[in-house]
């Protein structure tokens, strides 16, 4: 009835109920608030409290789901073939996961010192390595089939894992554009984004083009532009934002300004006192 | 599936590559152009704000016009669909232009 | 569709030992246990379910309105407080239209557009069971801000600035407001596009534009109405809610804001609004005059066009909501005469309908009087609308009851008695019985009375002075008895939706001792009549090819020399009976569901913890893509058959297909 | 939003009817081409919010700098030159796939994204600018109005983006064949879409002088 996979997503819900029950109270709650899920408020610091609270549902839940629906049930598929336990598929081996995941602890633990972002890195690689471990564990026994198996992981898998991986390509490209251009001067953010826009594009019609010597160059090229972008990023985020000058509170009609102007006007505005204000 | 052969019945009548390069070359132009009415001293005619505006308007319903009918080949394809745009765009255009009236933005 | 041998998707494995290994996750195969009312995406289900949920609001609505009447019965009320009962008449506004007319009108234009064109379903199946499953997670949502919200919205259903502002309606209700109606805006936007599709490209042969039934027509009309009103309407509760939850200043005068924009965006939506509440009424009763009148329409051509005319200038009248708001003199000229004008086209509509009941053979049945009791209190609703074009008079009429007797005699008189009738129509063809016709007749008339009793007394409270939205008044200004002849009104409006439902109760009882009513009770005119009730899966056994408008009356009636109406063959000669084969039809799916369900989560993380939009945003985000990458068509379904256009109805199996689903499952179990 | 990608989604529905359609043209296409008419509404009303407000300034100093006078016209010039540009590699995205050019098909889709990724990079430069210029979000209604209708705008970029990358993935995985070209094309309308309304955007709302 209850089985291995009830008992244990069941026994993380419980500890991590039971987790946010406690730090609900602890951080600075009262006794009702956190057992009724903050209804009569008293529920201490909320975001921790909620992220346990979610956790602990979600497995919770996942436990049911096992129980009612049995999917892929290896210990159900034992019982049903008349043999102890259906043996994986394939040997374990080949795993990228143990050295992703070990990755990410450390980034945690290089977070935990540098900064929260860091951690924060380390935290989502942990996680996504663990669900992602866990889902190859359990499709490699899933059925007796390998290809039965794979279908059924890339069925479940594939519509988290493409928008997730697309998203977080965009996400990079955006953040690290973003950066670089906030470091740049204010006509260099022009130079900038014109230039890199030119170069894929021109990148785009070389790879487009039928011609097979274009390959490598192409290859070599991406990579290039990649490494510049990221690299650019890192260095941008790390080298901070450029110094911008708050624009002087509106006195009379003025428009059409780009940046220079700003200063000619410096002595009718109040609020620029408390910025540091020198950019040539 | 009747519509993929329709689709590519259509895609004959499609622009070429290099048709699509040169409209899109055609639309930098223009996107030059209205960049240069911002710099007034650039062209003397724009240092006249009501032909700035007109002439950035005619300029962007060419560019509008020209996305809508040959990227979006509304030009190539059936006249239902541009009925069907063009409706809810003029519908736009008539209901916002007779809000923005009353509250007499144009005055 | 029947479960099929072949349990398993995956085809690369020993069936014996991959014994479906995906159970909850594994494609829905059809049948008629509760999962397959989840995972369907059969119109008619769909259809099915957002009356019984249309109905269910009306319930809620209805309490709500009662709480009002009992609140307003006498002088001095304090049933509810002011605070109260703020939030139950703006709920009551907002329940009726959006989740109860909007959704009913859904109901009978995803049961019968299919029919009445010939197609055997709408064009995106799956899309459709979306807009029904996004829509109940947005009237759910937008019910749950009385347990979790501090109370409903109390800004009035039309919300304005600065009610809705934070300094005036602090609790939660104007949130759970903005976010549930976008969500329903979703739901209907999907369901027009699709419905607008299907109209325009899933008609039979033959079944050109001009051939398809009013009803047809007017959803249509309506469906592009919604198609182009609720954008306008979504920047509008986007605009309040950005106001509300991140500070942004749209409405705020003090910051230079102008409240008057919600006004306008609200109303370039609510005026096209009227009429998609209104249009699906009157072309339910443009199928049943002439049915029960044996007779064509009277003026087809004028029919379809006034009602697209009505379509066309609803988007021009806006305004007349606004004349005291201080548009100024040129905005209240030009709103009022388009106001006046677009009385035109409705009332071209009236004739038609009474010239279509001249010189018939009339026959009373419930469905005809709910008809004949439309056209009758629209009249009344359309005439006291027409005082309100008059800005002098609008000015004295503004806020008051008089307002209140108005639109209730449009939408409740025309709307609602309208969709009511159209139950009585087709109850037999979706549900295969008939709905009793005494206790039909009773539930009219009580309904007409305790109608009329109710909002016609309103009129000369409004002429009285007494302004709507006050949650009590004092003795003393001559408005007592009219209050209390509303309230008790009211409450011959509740009894004859007792009478209803016990109708539906008592007839479902009695059918199996009836004869059956068979494809065609009425002797009725359009498609959806040539095939048994209740509907078969697959809907037509044979495409039909349309030859003329009113083609199912053309095929049972023909001219003899001289042009007397004859007879020329029964029903069931021409009927098709429903047991075809070799029908392929769309496979269900839960994704629809999946996705709906983030969309409400998003909403409560908006409100009180992102980290909930995280969750719902996933949700919808896995639910969008295991859609985009699950094909239309299950494999598996056709694993037997071997070619893809095998036959998986199966009206008289589905018994079979529940057992066998049992057997599955029990044997999942005791294995 | 959602219903962008939807549509864009469901295209493999098209394939219902074994008769073809009343029209003879596709349902997803036409879907489509009804959404497209009914964004224009809601952009209408985006546009005209911020139009209604542009020289709307608060009382106090913090509250009066509006975002006219911080626009950055050079470097919005190339943002619509970029988008402009991603336009021209989605059609012809959509016209290597139409000959089945597949590696073509991949490479123009990789690129239009990449082009609308370093838009929305110029977006949050230009936001981030902006509000260390003085230009909060609830400082006054036309900073609210043109955060929210840009913002507006570039969230339907950044859809766009994830489901072209869908589309790379799906073409790398080999899912996405020549006979599916007109799921590019759904995407592609929708993309042209967005840039056409950046087209509108860029005259009215940052050109058009403010006097």
């Amino acid at each position: 009835m209850f089985t291995t996979g009830f008992k244990f997503f069941f026994g993380i819900g419980v500890g991590l109920v039971t987790a946010a029950m406690l730090y609900g109270y602890t951080s600075g709650g009262n006794w009702t608030g956190p057992v009724s899920l903050g209804w009569k408020e008293g529920v201490g610091e909320h975001i921790g409290y909620g992220i346990l609270l979610l956790l602990g549902v979600v497995a919770m839940a996942i436990a049911c789901t096992l129980v009612f629906f049995r999917d892929a049930d290896p210990a159900d598929q034992a019982d049903y073939m008349g043999v102890d336990d259906i043996e994986p598929t394939q040997p374990v081996t080949g795993s990228f996961w143990p050295v992703v995941g070990a990755f990410g602890a450390a980034t945690m633990a290089v977070g935990l010192v540098l900064n929260t972002a860091v951690f924060i890195t380390g935290l989502v690689i942990v996680g996504v390595v663990a669900i992602e471990w866990m889902m190859d564990a359990w499709s490699d026994r899933a059925t007796g089939d390998p290809e039965a198996n794979r279908a059924l992981r890339n069925r479940i898998m594939a519509p988290i894992e493409i928008p997730a991986a697309g998203a977080a390509a965009v996400a990079v490209v955006v953040l690290a554009a973003s950066r670089i251009l906030l470091n740049a001067s204010k006509n260099g953010a022009v130079v900038v984004a014109g230039v890199l826009a030119v170069v894929i594009l021109g990148i785009g019609f070389l790879a487009a083009s039928d011609k097979k010597i274009n390959r490598n160059l192409v290859a070599g090229l991406s990579v290039v532009l990649g490494v510049a972008i990221l690299g650019g990023g890192v260095w941008a985020t790390v080298d901070g934002e450029r110094e911008f000058h708050e624009h002087e509170p509106h006195g009379e009609e003025d428009h059409a300004d780009d940046g220079s102007t700003e200063d000619d006007h410096a002595d009718d505005g109040s609020t620029e006192a408390d910025h540091g204000e020198d950019e040539e | 599936m009747a519509e993929t052969t329709l689709v590519e019945e259509q895609a004959h009548d499609h622009p070429s590559d290099w048709a699509y390069v040169k409209i899109a070359l055609l639309l930098a132009a223009i996107t030059a152009v209205e960049v240069l009415t911002y710099f007034e001293s650039a062209i003397t005619v724009f240092e006249n704000n009501s032909v700035t505006i007109a002439s950035l308007m005619v300029m962007m319903v060419v560019k509008f016009y020209m996305v809508a009918m040959y990227f979006m080949h509304l030009k190539h394809d059936n006249p239902l669909f541009t009925r069907l745009f063009a409706g809810g765009l003029a519908l736009a255009v008539a209901v916002y232009v007779i809000a923005l009236s009353a509250f007499e933005f144009w005055a | 569709m029947a479960v099929t041998e072949d349990p398993l998707a995956l085809t690369t494995g020993d069936a014996a030992i991959v014994e479906r290994p995906l159970g909850v996750l594994t494609r829905p195969q059809g049948g008629n246990g509760w999962r397959d009312w989840l995972s369907t995406v059969d119109h008619k289900k769909i259809g099915i379910m957002y009356g019984v949920a249309a109905m269910f609001f009306f319930i809620v609505g209805g309490i709500e309105a009662l709480l009002i009447r009992v609140q307003l019965a006498a002088p001095n009320g304090s049933v509810l407080s002011a605070d109260i009962y703020n939030q139950v008449f703006t709920m009551h506004g907002v329940t009726m239209i959006f989740l109860f007319i909007m959704p009913l009108a859904a109901a009978f234009a995803n049961y019968l557009i299919p029919l009445q064109i010939g197609a055997r379903d709408v064009a995106f199946p799956r899309l459709n069971a979306l807009s029904f499953w996004v829509w109940i997670g947005g009237a759910i949502f937008l019910n749950s801000s009385w347990i979790v919200g501090g109370g409903g919205a109390d800004c009035g259903w039309f919300c304005y600035s600065p009610n809705s502002g934070l300094a005036f309606s602090p609790s939660h209700g104007v949130d759970f407001y903005a976010i549930g109606l976008l969500i329903t805006g979703i739901a209907s936007l999907v369901s027009s596009a699709n419905l607008i599709v299907t109209v325009l490209n899933m008609r039979a042969p033959g079944m050109t534009l001009f051939r398809m039934p009013v009803l047809t027509w007017m959803l249509l009309v309506t469906q592009f109405l919604l198609l182009f009103a609720l954008p306008v309407i979504t920047v509008a509760l986007f605009l309040l809610l950005f106001d509300r939850l991140f500070g942004a200043q749209f409405f705020n005068p003090e910051m230079g804001a102008d409240p008057l924009l919600w006004q306008h965006l609200f109303w370039i939506f609510g005026h096209p609004e009227v009429y998609i509440i209104i249009l699906p009424s009157f072309g339910i009763i443009s199928e049943i005059i002439p049915t029960f009148s044996r007779k064509p329409i009277f003026g087809y051509s004028f029919m379809v066009f006034s009602g697209i005319a009505i379509g066309f200038m609803g988007w021009g009248v806006w305004a007349h909501h606004m004349f005291v708001s201080g548009i100024g003199p040129l905005s209240v000229w030009a709103f009022s005469m388009s106001t006046m004008f677009i009385a035109v086209p409705t009332g071209v509509k009236i004739l038609n309908w009474l010239a279509t009941m001249w010189g018939g053979k009339l026959r009373f049945t419930t469905a005809m009087l709910f008809a004949v009791g439309t056209v009758a209190m629209f009249t009344i609703g359309g005439l006291s609308g027409v005082t309100h074009a008059l800005a002098p008079a609008d000015t004295q009429q503004t806020d008051t009851y008089y307002i209140i007797a108005h639109f209730h005699y449009v939408i409740f008189g025309g709307g609602v008695l309208g969709l009511m009738g159209g139950m009585y129509f087709w109850w037999p063809k979706v549900f295969g019985h008939m709905l009793n016709e005494t206790w039909g007749k009773l539930h009219f008339w009580t309904m007409l009375i305790g109608f009329n009793l109710t909002f016609g007394p309103m009129h000369i409270l409004g002429l009285q002075g007494m302004s709507r939205r006050i949650d009590t008044y004092s003795p003393g200004f001559g408005f007592e008895f009219w209050n209390l002849v509303a309230s008790i009104g009211s409450f011959v409006i509740a009894l004859s939706v007792i009478f209803f439902f016990f109708n539906v109760w008592k007839s479902r009882r009695d059918a199996p001792n009836l004869p059956a009513p068979g494809p065609d009770p009425w002797d009725a005119r359009s498609l959806e009549w040539m095939i048994p009730s209740p509907t078969p899966e697959h809907n037509f056994d044979e495409i039909p090819v349309i030859e003329s408008d009113d083609e199912w009356w053309h095929r049972k009636y023909g001219y003899d020399e001289n042009h007397n109406v004859v007879r020329v063959a029964t029903v069931e000669e021409v009927a098709q009976d429903g047991s075809a084969t070799g029908v392929h039809l769309p496979a269900p799916s839960f994704w629809p569901l999946v996705l709906a369900a983030g969309l409400p989560l998003i909403g409560y993380g908006l409100i009180f913890n992102l980290w909930l939009c995280v969750l719902g945003g996933l949700l919808t985000g896995l639910g969008m893509y295991a859609w985009a990458l699950e094909p239309v068509d299950d494999p598996d379904a056709d694993h037997d058959h071997g070619h893809d256009d095998h036959h998986d109805d199966d009206d008289d199996d589905t018994e079979g297909a529940e057992a066998e689903m049992a057997d599955v499952s029990a044997g999942d179990e005791e294995a | 939003m959602a219903t962008a990608t939807d549509a864009a989604v469901d295209t493999a529905d098209h394939g219902h009817d074994d008769h073809g359609t009343s029209t003879g043209i596709s349902n997803t296409k036409l879907a489509m081409w009804g959404f497209l008419g009914s964004e224009c509404l809601l952009f209408g009303g985006l546009i005209s919010t911020y139009l209604l407000y542009k020289t709307r300034r608060g009382p106090g100093p913090e509250n009066t700098v509006i975002p006219t006078d911080v626009f950055d016209i050079p470097f919005t010039s190339v943002s619509s030159f970029v988008l402009l540009m991603s336009s021209l590699t989605m059609v012809l995205a959509l016209s290597a796939i139409t000959r089945g050019d597949h590696p073509a098909t991949r490479a123009w889709l990789l690129t239009t994204a990449m082009l609308g990724g370093i838009f929305i990079g110029g977006q949050v430069y230009e936001f981030t600018s902006f509000i260390r210029e003085g230009v909060g979000y609830t400082h006054n209604p036309a900073s609210s109005a043109f955060y929210t209708l840009t913002g507006f705008h570039g969230v339907h970029v950044s859809l766009g983006i994830v489901m072209l990358m869908s589309l790379f993935v799906a073409s790398k995985q080999g899912k996405l064949r020549q006979e599916h070209s007109e799921t590019v094309e759904i995407v592609g309308l929708y993309w042209h879409f967005v840039d056409v309304v950046w087209i509108f955007i860029f005259t009215v709302i940052y050109l058009i002088p403010v006097d």
